[in-house]
């Protein structure tokens, strides 16, 4: 009878535990309400991307030798290189490139390779299509450069995602619109001139 | 005929027409989840009927219990056997049907006749009691039938435990009985690439060359 | 025209025949169960039309009903659990197969 | 105790002078209150959703729903548009007729369960007796229309989630029903409307919370088990079983399993403020403050303040539950099924019990502090 009521006791008190412990989880979840929103509001609200950012590659036609030493160090041998031999001028001549990133993974190794530098990294990284088929660029395509997010007016920049304000530990009572980490460039220009 | 009445008969006509088509399709229909869904809507059109008889507890009873309870029940018990299995053809079973649609329309005749032949001293003047039926029914249960009351408590005790016994599964003999099987080892369906040794060790070293030299 | 007690005897009697066609004619045990549900309710209405018409002060038949219902959930509960452990040990839900006890 | 206005007596009587009568003006008035409730439980609804993913949001130090109206207000609705929109799917190979019905099955009686939601003393669509045991009743109805629509899916995960919904209902609804059964018992009465005025007269003190400890987190908790909630969504656990039972709805149907959830909530808030947190009653009571104040009883202004203020005090209540239960949705991790059921029946039913026991014996006890 008596262990009965020690395992009944015994109970009451895990359930009490678990009960306190609830609590805390509801207290620390409550806490977050009262804590600055990490958001970046994307289409409207920008980050600029980390100066060795890997999106999207550019490529540049002229410079291209038609080496193939992107295919052959790429992991699935993935840039297509289209080229002809030129009897007269006994060079190889680049009729098309093309590089499909809907199966390409940016480790950019081709860029690291290639030796005229005709290939780098731009910071481009919205490549949602309708259809998998419009992500296989082609020379042109890959020639374009994109657009900076600090130049486009309908964007604000914003330089990192550490969402509290420098020197600021507390997160809480920080307004959501006081500004966030860094700098943006055309801070740091100012700050260069003077 | 004021209003109410005419509510009432309507409701009344739409209320058994719906609960002998669902019965009906309980008895005949072949797939049986179907019969059990069917049998959901028996036991709510006889709700219906119920609070037509001025019955607002028995009739949230019957909801409950026969819904909420047996009904989900059944329909458990359907997917845990749920084997689209074929019966084996009987000899006589459309001779068997018959004879049996033939017994029971019978009965239904008898008992029909019986209905509308007795003379029911019906006090069709109904007075609607003035206290709520749950009070009703409540001092019924603690006073007159308080021995059933406890008897039936008793026997919703019995029948739980019996229906747990018999549905739990005994712990299984089977698993101790073949514990050497070899569990066959899975393996992709590709074979893994063949590694170059980088560093070769020496017996391929000596012997690879020689091979050639032969 | 009123709603009468007959009306109510003769549905019941109704659905109480379609319960015995059922319970003698399906070979699924889960559907000789329903069929039995479906008995238990029509001695169910017959209770209520009585308690209504003929009882509207002391509604012993909706006490009885009541009783009805509690006997009818017990009777599921265990009537499903004998179908699931014969369907253990026979893999079969067909009444025709259950005949251990024929001599 | 006065009784407050009656809207219905006012509408009747107003008609009836328009030379209507009486029984014409009586079918006039009966349609309108279920209307009302009809399109308040759905503004409920969507008021639910949009305070679900703001505090969401809060929770995880988002921001939510910004840009479509102010505060992003208008978020739900649009959701509820594109729901419209949607193509309608019906899975090959499935049961056309149950893949409909089982949607309409599970609306309909949590709907049907706000006829006993009562807002005022005379505010409520029908007072009868049963009450609550009405919605006890009608919330069994629903685990068949989950059950259905789960077989009729051709689909075995939503086979699964219709089960596990099935047996999580009918697992919490016997602790649910003791839980409300011992306020039934210090009620002496099923009817909402006797339940509150039960807990009126002493303000914040007269409520059910501080007799009903136990009972009010068993009801809780199984509150939150029959509407699906986190910690309990075990029928639609993505991680686990796709979408459970509504793997293979689209379009309208869906739109009804996400209506009746959230409906589903906020009936089981309003019903636990009505059961715990007494109704449409103010903290202070009315009375007294009137008294102090010097206003009569019988002043058609205070009739209508205090009725105001009892509809606004019944959503508030109701409210603040369903954030907490937002809260708990981001707190709490989701049990297993075997603790689910763990949960229900080895520790709410026993509790339940033993609170109904306690209940009864306290009643015995203190006939005057619990309803002799």
């Amino acid at each position: 009878m008596l262990k009965f009521l020690k395992q009944v006791g015994d109970y009451a008190k895990e359930a009490v535990q678990a009960g306190k412990y609830i609590g805390q989880g509801l207290s620390v979840t409550f806490d977050h309400m009262r804590r600055r929103p990490i958001t970046v509001q994307y289409p409207y609200e920008k980050l600029i991307p980390s100066e060795r950012f890997r999106g999207r590659i550019h490529f540049e036609f002229d410079k291209c030798i038609s080496c193939e030493v992107c295919v052959r160090v790429c992991p699935i041998n993935l840039p297509v290189v289209d080229w002809e031999f030129n009897k007269e001028t006994k060079k190889k001549q680049l009729k098309h490139y093309s590089i499909d990133f809907g199966v390409c993974i940016f480790c950019g190794n081709c860029v690291e390779f290639c030796p005229t530098n005709c290939l780098s990294m731009t910071e481009e990284y919205e490549l949602s299509t309708y259809e998998r088929h419009e992500l296989n660029y082609d020379n042109v395509a890959l020639g374009r450069l994109p657009y900076k997010v600090t130049n486009d007016p309908m964007v604000t920049p914003l330089r990192e995602l550490v969402y509290l304000p420098k020197g600021v530990m507390d997160p809480h009572g920080v307004p959501d619109t006081a500004r966030r980490v860094g700098q943006l460039p055309e801070e740091i220009l100012e700050k260069s001139e003077k | 005929m004021d209003l109410a009445q005419g509510v009432q008969i309507v409701s009344f006509a739409l209320l058994s027409l719906m609960m002998i088509a669902a019965a009906l399709g309980v008895v005949l229909l072949t797939n049986i989840v179907y019969s059990a869904f069917l049998l959901g809507g028996v036991f709510i059109s006889i709700a219906g009927l119920y609070i037509l008889l001025n019955a607002d507890f028995v009739a949230a009873a019957q909801v409950l219990i026969y819904v909420g309870a047996v009904n989900v029940l059944i329909l458990f018990a359907i997917m845990l056997v749920n084997k689209r299995e074929d019966f084996t053809p009987l000899s006589s079973a459309g001779l068997r049907k018959g004879a049996t649609a033939l017994v029971c329309a019978g009965l239904f005749v008898l008992l029909s006749t019986m209905v509308l032949a007795t003379p029911w001293s019906a006090s069709t003047a109904s007075v609607p009691t003035t206290e709520s039926s749950i009070v009703r029914i409540g001092q019924h249960f603690f006073t007159d039938f308080l021995l059933p009351f406890e008897l039936a408590s008793v026997l919703l005790l019995i029948a739980m435990v019996g229906a747990i016994i018999l549905a739990r599964r005994e712990y299984l003999p089977e698993v101790l009985q073949t514990p050497n099987v070899q569990q066959q080892v899975l393996t992709l369906p590709e074979r893994p690439r063949e590694l170059v040794p980088a560093v070769s060790d020496s017996s391929t070293l000596t012997s690879t060359p020689g091979d050639r030299n032969k | 025209m009123q709603l009468q007690l007959q009306y109510f005897l003769l549905l019941g009697a109704a659905l109480f025949c379609i319960g015995i066609y059922g319970l003698i004619t399906s070979r699924n045990a889960v559907r000789v169960l329903m069929s039995i549900e479906l008995l238990l309710n029509a001695v169910n209405i017959n209770f209520m039309g009585f308690s209504n018409f003929l009882d509207p002060q002391e509604i012993k038949g909706q006490v009885f009903t009541v009783f009805v219902i509690t006997v009818a959930a017990a009777e599921a509960a265990v009537g499903l659990a004998i179908v699931l452990s014969i369907y253990r040990n026979r893999d079969t839900v067909d009444m025709e197969q259950f005949n251990l006890l024929k001599w | 105790m006065n009784s407050g206005i009656d809207l219905q007596e006012i509408f009747i009587e107003s008609l009836m002078d328009l030379g209507i009568p009486p029984g014409a003006a009586k079918a006039i008035w009966m349609p309108l209150p279920m209307f009302l409730m009809i399109i308040g439980a759905t503004v409920g609804v969507l008021v639910t959703v949009w305070l679900e993913r703001k505090i969401s949001a809060a929770a995880q130090q988002r921001i939510g729903p910004e840009y479509m109206g102010p505060f992003g207000v208008l978020a739900p609705v649009a959701d509820g548009m594109k729901l419209v929109f949607k193509e309608d799917i019906l899975p090959a190979q499935s049961d056309r007729l149950l893949f409909t019905l089982g949607p309409v099955l599970v609306v309909i009686p949590v709907f049907l369960s706000y006829l006993i939601v009562p807002f005022g003393q005379n505010l409520v669509i029908t007072d009868i007796g049963t009450g609550i045991f009405l919605w006890v009743a009608l919330s069994s109805i629903a685990p068949i229309g989950l059950l259905m629509a789960g077989y009729s899916s051709n689909n075995k995960y939503s086979l699964l989630g219709g089960l596990r919904a099935a047996a999580q209902s009918i697992s919490y609804e016997i602790p649910l029903s003791l839980s409300v059964l011992a306020i039934v018992m210090m009620s002496n009465s099923l009817s909402t409307i006797d339940i509150v005025q039960q807990q009126s007269g002493y303000g914040i003190l007269g409520w059910n919370i501080w007799r009903q400890p136990f009972g009010l987190i068993v009801f809780w908790i199984c509150a939150l088990a029959e509407c699906e909630r986190l910690p309990f969504d075990l029928p639609e656990a993505e991680e686990e079983i796709v979408a459970g039972y509504q793997t293979e709805y689209s379009g309208m149907k869906f739109a009804l399993f996400y209506l009746s959830s959230y409906v589903n909530l906020v009936l089981s808030a309003l019903l636990f403020s009505v059961l715990y947190l007494g109704g449409w009653n103010f903290p202070i009571p009315i009375d007294l403050l009137a008294s102090l104040l010097g206003v009569s009883e019988t002043d058609p202004w205070l009739q209508i303040i205090t009725a105001s203020l009892g509809i606004i005090m019944t959503i508030l209540k109701a409210y603040f539950l369903v954030f907490l239960a937002v809260l708990l949705r981001w707190t709490v991790p989701r049990v297993r099924i075997d603790q689910l059921l763990d949960l229900g029946w080895k520790f709410l039913l026993p509790v339940s019990l033993a609170n109904l026991l306690l209940t009864a014996a306290l009643k015995l006890v203190f006939p005057f502090a619990f309803g002799g």
